[in-house]
C-alpha cells in the first residue's frame, strides 16, 4: 500500500454499503455505528448537515469521515467527531478518585480507590467511530484515520469545545457480558449490558445515570473481576487508544459507567498533532530545501475536507502548486493547508 | 431501691463491690465481656431475693457518646425509578453516623450462664422494667429515646458475615482481638477507616446482605425481652457485626 | 364497621359519595386540600352520629410510596471531635432518601373548621385510635410502621422558614402554587433539584435551623391526637417545610 | 536596577536578619514564613539540609531560595518549594464541581456548584513563600524568583513530583477575617480564621480537614459574601499568581479550603518556562550569532544552585567560557548550564 494512495473526507451517501459493512464488522459495543441501514443513512444525513451548515456548533453536530484507499476505490475505515458530548446535557463518567482513610490508634492507613459519578466531561468534544479495515492497521493509515480529526477540529475551533474526550471499550467477554456491568450497572438495571446498550440505543446515558447511585462507589467491595476491569481496555480498542495516548490523551482519570473502560481526555492545544502544527502557504516560490519527512496534511475547507499523507521538509513554510500533495489536496494558490508531522520526534522520522 | 420479683424470688438491686468477680465472666448482648472498669451510667443487678446471688444485669447510661463518639449505620432507602422502561426499584442504603449521640442507653444486658434460657429472657424483662421505672420516676438525665445494640449473627466459623461482606475490606485484621485489646473504642477507630459516603447494601454479599438487622445467638435471650418491654429495631446496625440497634421512645413511658 | 363515640355521639364509619362536598373545603394535617382524586387507601370518617355529617376524616394508606416515589430528609448526628483541640461538635445532618418507601400511613388527618380545636382532638383521637384497631383486625395489608407527615411552620408572611433556608436555593419559584399544581407528585418532582448528598444543618439559615421538625399550626390538632395515641417524631422531616414524619411501630399494637 | 545585579541562591544562615524582614513584612496569611527567630533558623537549617542531602527525596524536604541585588548586596525576596504536599500524608483542597439537576416536570435545570474535599494533590511538589520587595516588584526579578524554581526542579526531577501546585491567598479583610472561613471552616471549627492557622501553625491542614464535613459544600446555600469568596484572589497575591498563570497553571479547579483563595496547579513538563528550556554548553568555540533576548538561567549545581538573567543568543547552543552569565553563575568549560527564555514568545522578546 501506496500512503499517497490514502485519502479521509466527509462522508457520502454512495458510501452507504460501505459503512455497513463497517457497522457489521465493528465488535460489538466497539464501534459507534449502529449495525441497521435506515440509522446509517441517518448518520450520514446528520454529517453531510453537520459538514454543510454555515453557522457554528448548535453542539448536537456530529461529523463521520472515511478513509479511501484510492488505489482501490474502496473505503477502508470510519472516524467521527461528536461536537458536543451529551449535546448539552449531561454526559456521565466514573471518575476514578483516591481517598486516604487512617486510624493512628489501629496504625492503619488505606488509600481507597472509588468511582464517583461526574458530569466533567459534558460539552467536550468527542472523538467517535474509530473502524480500521484490519489489512490497513499495521502501516499509517490509523494515524491519519485518528489525527486527521483534530487538525479538522483546530481550524473549526468555534465548532468544538477546547477540552476532547474520547471513550474507549472496556473489557466484555465474547457474549458482551462486562464484568463491571455485572457488578455496577446491573444492580440498577435489571438487564444484561447488551440488553442496556439496546434500550438505550442512541440516546443519552443520562436517563441510564440517573439509575445509578449518586454516592461514590467503593472499589474495595465490587467483587474482584469488577476491580480488575476498572480502566481496562478491550483487546479490540488497543489501535485507535494507543494512538490517542501517544497524542498526549490523560487515561488515568475517567472510565465508562457501564463497561469501565478508559475514557481519555486532553486540552486540544496540548496534543501532539496540534502542537507541532503549521499552516503552510502555497506559492510559486516556495523553496524545498530540508529533509523530507512523512506529516499528515489536511486543506482548509469544512465541507469539502481532504486529508492525506504527504512527504514534506520538516522546515518548509510554504508548498509550490505543483508539489504532489497541495494537488491532492486540491488547494490552490495563495491558499492554506495545514501540516503536522507524522512522527515528530527526530528519531521517529524514518518510520513510513 | 429494689424490688422483689413476686414469683421468682428475684431482687433488683444497685452495684456491690463484690459483683465484679461474678459478672467479669459473663458476656453481654453484644457478645462481648462486660465493661466493668471505666463503665459509664448506673448498673442495675437482678440477684437472687435470698442470697443477693446476682443473676443478670444491665448498665443504664443517661446520654451517650458524648466523649467517645459512638458510631452506627443508618439503614435507608432508595426508589431509582425510570418510567419508561418500568423500573421502580427500592435500593437499601447504609451511612454512616452518629445517630445516637446523646441518647440513653441499655448497655451490658447480661445473665448468669447457668441461667437456663426462659429464665433469662424472664429475668432480662423484670431488669428492664425496673429500668424503665427507674427512667419514669427521675426522667431528668435522660434523653427522648433509649437505644440498645444488639449482637449481629455468626457463621459456623465464628465470623460475622456481616463484617466479612463490608469492614473486613478496610480492615484486614481480627476485629475480635481489636475488641478486646480497645473495648469500646474500637468501633470509633474502626470507623475512620470506613467509607464516609452513603453505601448500597446491594454492593455487598449475599451473605452480608442477609446478616444486616439480624439478632445474633448472644442476643437472642435480650431481644425476646426487649420486645416484651416495647423496644424495636430502629433502623441502625453495627458497624462490625451488623447487629441491630433497637429502640423505644422514652416519652411513651408516661402513657403506660 | 362503625363505632360509636360514647360520649360525643360519634359514629366512625366509610366514604360515602356525598361527603366528597364537604371534605373538598378541608384542609389536611400539612396544609392542603384533601387528596379527594386519586387517594390510594381507606378513607375513615369520624360522623355525628345522629346525622351522619363528617366532622373529621383520615385516609389509611397500606404501603406508601410504591407508584410515586416518597421524599422525605433523614435527620442524623455526626460527631467532628479533636481530643487535642478539646473540639467536640456534633452536627445535624439531613440526608434525601425514600426511607417511608413501604411503610404504612397515616394521611389526610382533617377536620371540620366549625369543630373548636379541643374537639378537633377528641375527635382526631377517636379516629386514630380506630385506625388502629382496624389496623389490628386485619393485620395482612399493613407495614411494621405507621407513618404521618405533619406540616412545619410559617412565618408571619405565610413561607416556611425552612424552605427559605434550603429549598428555595434550588427552586425560585412559588412552592405552594406548585403543590397545587402537581399535589403529591410535586415533592418527588421537588426532590430532583434538590442536594443528593449529606447536607450540614448549621450551613442552613437559622430561621430554618430552628424550624426543621417543629410542628406547624395547621398540624397542631392532628399532633395532640397523635401523641395521645402513641406517635412520636421518627428523625425525618418533609422536604419542604421541614415538618416532622411521626411514627409508631404497629408491632406494638398486639401488645395494647 | 540593572537585570545582571540579581543572583537566585539557596538560602544561607547569614540571611536570617533578612529573612525576619520579609516574614514581618509580608501580610498576614500571605506568605508561608512565620514571623518568629526561632522557627525562621529552624526553616533555614532544614532549607541547608534539603539542599545538601545526597539521597533523593523523602518528600519532607523544604528548599528555601532568595534574591540578591549584588549592587547593594542585599536580599530583597524569598521563594521556596516544599517537595510533596502534605509530606506523604494527605493534603486537603476542595473541588470545584458542578453538577446538572434537573426536573422535567418543573421546567427547571439547575447547574449545581458544589466543593468536594479531596485529596487530589497530595504528594505534589508546592511552591511556597513567594516574597518580594515592593521596589522590585514592576522589573524582571519576580519572574526570576519565581520561575526559577521551575528550572530547579525540572534538574533535580526524582526529588520532586511531575505535577506542581501553589496556594495563593483568598480574600480577608484587614484583620485577617474571611468571608469563605466564616461561612465554612467556623462552623466546624469554633475560632477565627487567624486563630485557626495559628493553632495548625507549618502542621498538616489533614488535621483540620477531619473535622470538615466529608459531604460536598452545596455553594447555593453559602452566605453571599462566601460564594464570592470561591476561587477569589487576595490583591496581595496578584503578581505572583499572575507569573503562574502564565506558566499555564490551572487555577479553576481546586481552592484552599481555609480561605477559598485559588489553588493551582500543572503537570511541569507543560509548563511554559520548562517547555522553553534547554541546555547548553559552555565551551570555547560556541559562536555568538542570533538576535540576543533575556533568559533564566540557571546552573546544574544543587546546593551550589544559582540562577540569574542573561542575554543571550535565541538560537545559542552553547556558551563560551567568557560570556558573562556563564561567570555569574560560575560554571565551567565542559558543564552545562539550563536557559529558558524569559519572554518566549516573539512579540515580547523586547521587554527587559
Amino acid at each position: 500500500m501506496n500512503p499517497r494512495d490514502l485519502l479521509l473526507r466527509p462522508v457520502a451517501l454512495a458510501d452507504l454499503p460501505a459503512l455497513e459493512r463497517i457497522a457489521a464488522a465493528s465488535e460489538h459495543g466497539i464501534s459507534s455505528l449502529p449495525n441497521d441501514q435506515t440509522k446509517l443513512r441517518a448518520r450520514i444525513e446528520r454529517s453531510a448537515e453537520a459538514f454543510a451548515s454555515l453557522d457554528d456548533a448548535s453542539g448536537e453536530e456530529t461529523y463521520l469521515f472515511v478513509l479511501e484507499d484510492r488505489s482501490r476505490g474502496e473505503v477502508v475505515g470510519s472516524s467521527g467527531i461528536a461536537a458536543s458530548a451529551g449535546f448539552h446535557d449531561r454526559f456521565y463518567s466514573y471518575r476514578n478518585e483516591f481517598v486516604v482513610h487512617a486510624s493512628p490508634a489501629l496504625g492503619v492507613s488505606n488509600r481507597l480507590h472509588t468511582l464517583h459519578l461526574c458530569h466533567d466531561l459534558s460539552g467536550y468534544t468527542l472523538l467517535t467511530s474509530f473502524y480500521i479495515d484490519p489489512a490497513y492497521a499495521h502501516g499509517p493509515a490509523p494515524q491519519l484515520l485518528s489525527r486527521a480529526r483534530l487538525l479538522f477540529i483546530l481550524q473549526f475551533a468555534e465548532r468544538f469545545n477546547e477540552r476532547i474526550a474520547a471513550e474507549n471499550p472496556g473489557l466484555a467477554d465474547q457474549a458482551g457480558q462486562s464484568p463491571f456491568w455485572d457488578a455496577v450497572g446491573r444492580r440498577f438495571f435489571d438487564m444484561d449490558y447488551p440488553q442496556a446498550e439496546a434500550v438505550t440505543g442512541g440516546r443519552n446515558k443520562a436517563f441510564i445515570a440517573d439509575l445509578m447511585p449518586h454516592s461514590p462507589i467503593y472499589v474495595p467491595l465490587l467483587p474482584e473481576a469488577a476491580q480488575w476491569a476498572i480502566g481496562q481496555l478491550h483487546p479490540v480498542g488497543e489501535l485507535p487508544f494507543s494512538i490517542l495516548q501517544e497524542e498526549g490523551f490523560d487515561a488515568d482519570t475517567y472510565i465508562d459507567i457501564f463497561d469501565g473502560g478508559p475514557t481519555v481526555e486532553a486540552n486540544l492545544a496540548l496534543l501532539r498533532s496540534v502542537r507541532h502544527a503549521r499552516a503552510l502557504e502555497v506559492q510559486a516560490e516556495a523553496a524545498g530545501f530540508g529533509l523530507p519527512a512523512w506529516h499528515l496534511a489536511v486543506n482548509a475547507e469544512r465541507a469539502g475536507f481532504r486529508a492525506v499523507l504527504a512527504e514534506l521538509p520538516t522546515t518548509a513554510q510554504a508548498l509550490a502548486p505543483d508539489h504532489e500533495a497541495v494537488l491532492r489536496l486540491g488547494v490552490l494558490p495563495g491558499e492554506r493547508l495545514w501540516v503536522s508531522a507524522l512522527w515528530p520526534d527526530a528519531s521517529e522520522r524514518s518510520r513510513p | 431501691m429494689s424490688q422483689v420479683g413476686a414469683a421468682q424470688g428475684w431482687q433488683v438491686r444497685g452495684w456491690q463491690v463484690e459483683d465484679a468477680q461474678l459478672l467479669g465472666a459473663w458476656r453481654n448482648q453484644t457478645g462481648v465481656a462486660l465493661n466493668l472498669t471505666d463503665a459509664e451510667g448506673k448498673w442495675l443487678i437482678l440477684a437472687d431475693a435470698a442470697s443477693s446471688v446476682p443473676l443478670a444485669c444491665l448498665r443504664l447510661v443517661g446520654n451517650l457518646g458524648l466523649a467517645l463518639p459512638r458510631f452506627s449505620y443508618h439503614v435507608g432507602r432508595v426508589v431509582h425509578a425510570a418510567a419508561e422502561l418500568g423500573l421502580f426499584r427500592t435500593q437499601t442504603t447504609l451511612l454512616l453516623g452518629n445517630d445516637h449521640s446523646g441518647e440513653s442507653e441499655l448497655a451490658d444486658l447480661a445473665c448468669s450462664p447457668d441461667l437456663p434460657p426462659q429464665m433469662q429472657v424472664a429475668a432480662l424483662t423484670q431488669l428492664i422494667e425496673a429500668a424503665l421505672q427507674r427512667i419514669r420516676a427521675q426522667p431528668a438525665g435522660f434523653s427522648e429515646r433509649l437505644m440498645v445494640e444488639l449482637a449481629g449473627p455468626l457463621d459456623e466459623a465464628g465470623r460475622a458475615p456481616f463484617w466479612q461482606g463490608l469492614g473486613a475490606h478496610f480492615y484486614a485484621a481480627d476485629p475480635q482481638a481489636a475488641q478486646a485489646k480497645f473495648g469500646d473504642a474500637w468501633r470509633s477507630h474502626l470507623a475512620a477507616l470506613l467509607p464516609r459516603q452513603t453505601l448500597y447494601l446491594s454492593f455487598l454479599s449475599p451473605d452480608a446482605q442477609a446478616a444486616m438487622g439480624q439478632v445474633g445467638a448472644p442476643a437472642q435471650a435480650a431481644a425476646e425481652a426487649l420486645k416484651a418491654c416495647g423496644f424495636g429495631y430502629a433502623q441502625h446496625v453495627r458497624i462490625d457485626d451488623g447487629g441491630p440497634v433497637w429502640e423505644r421512645r422514652l416519652g411513651e413511658i408516661n402513657r403506660l
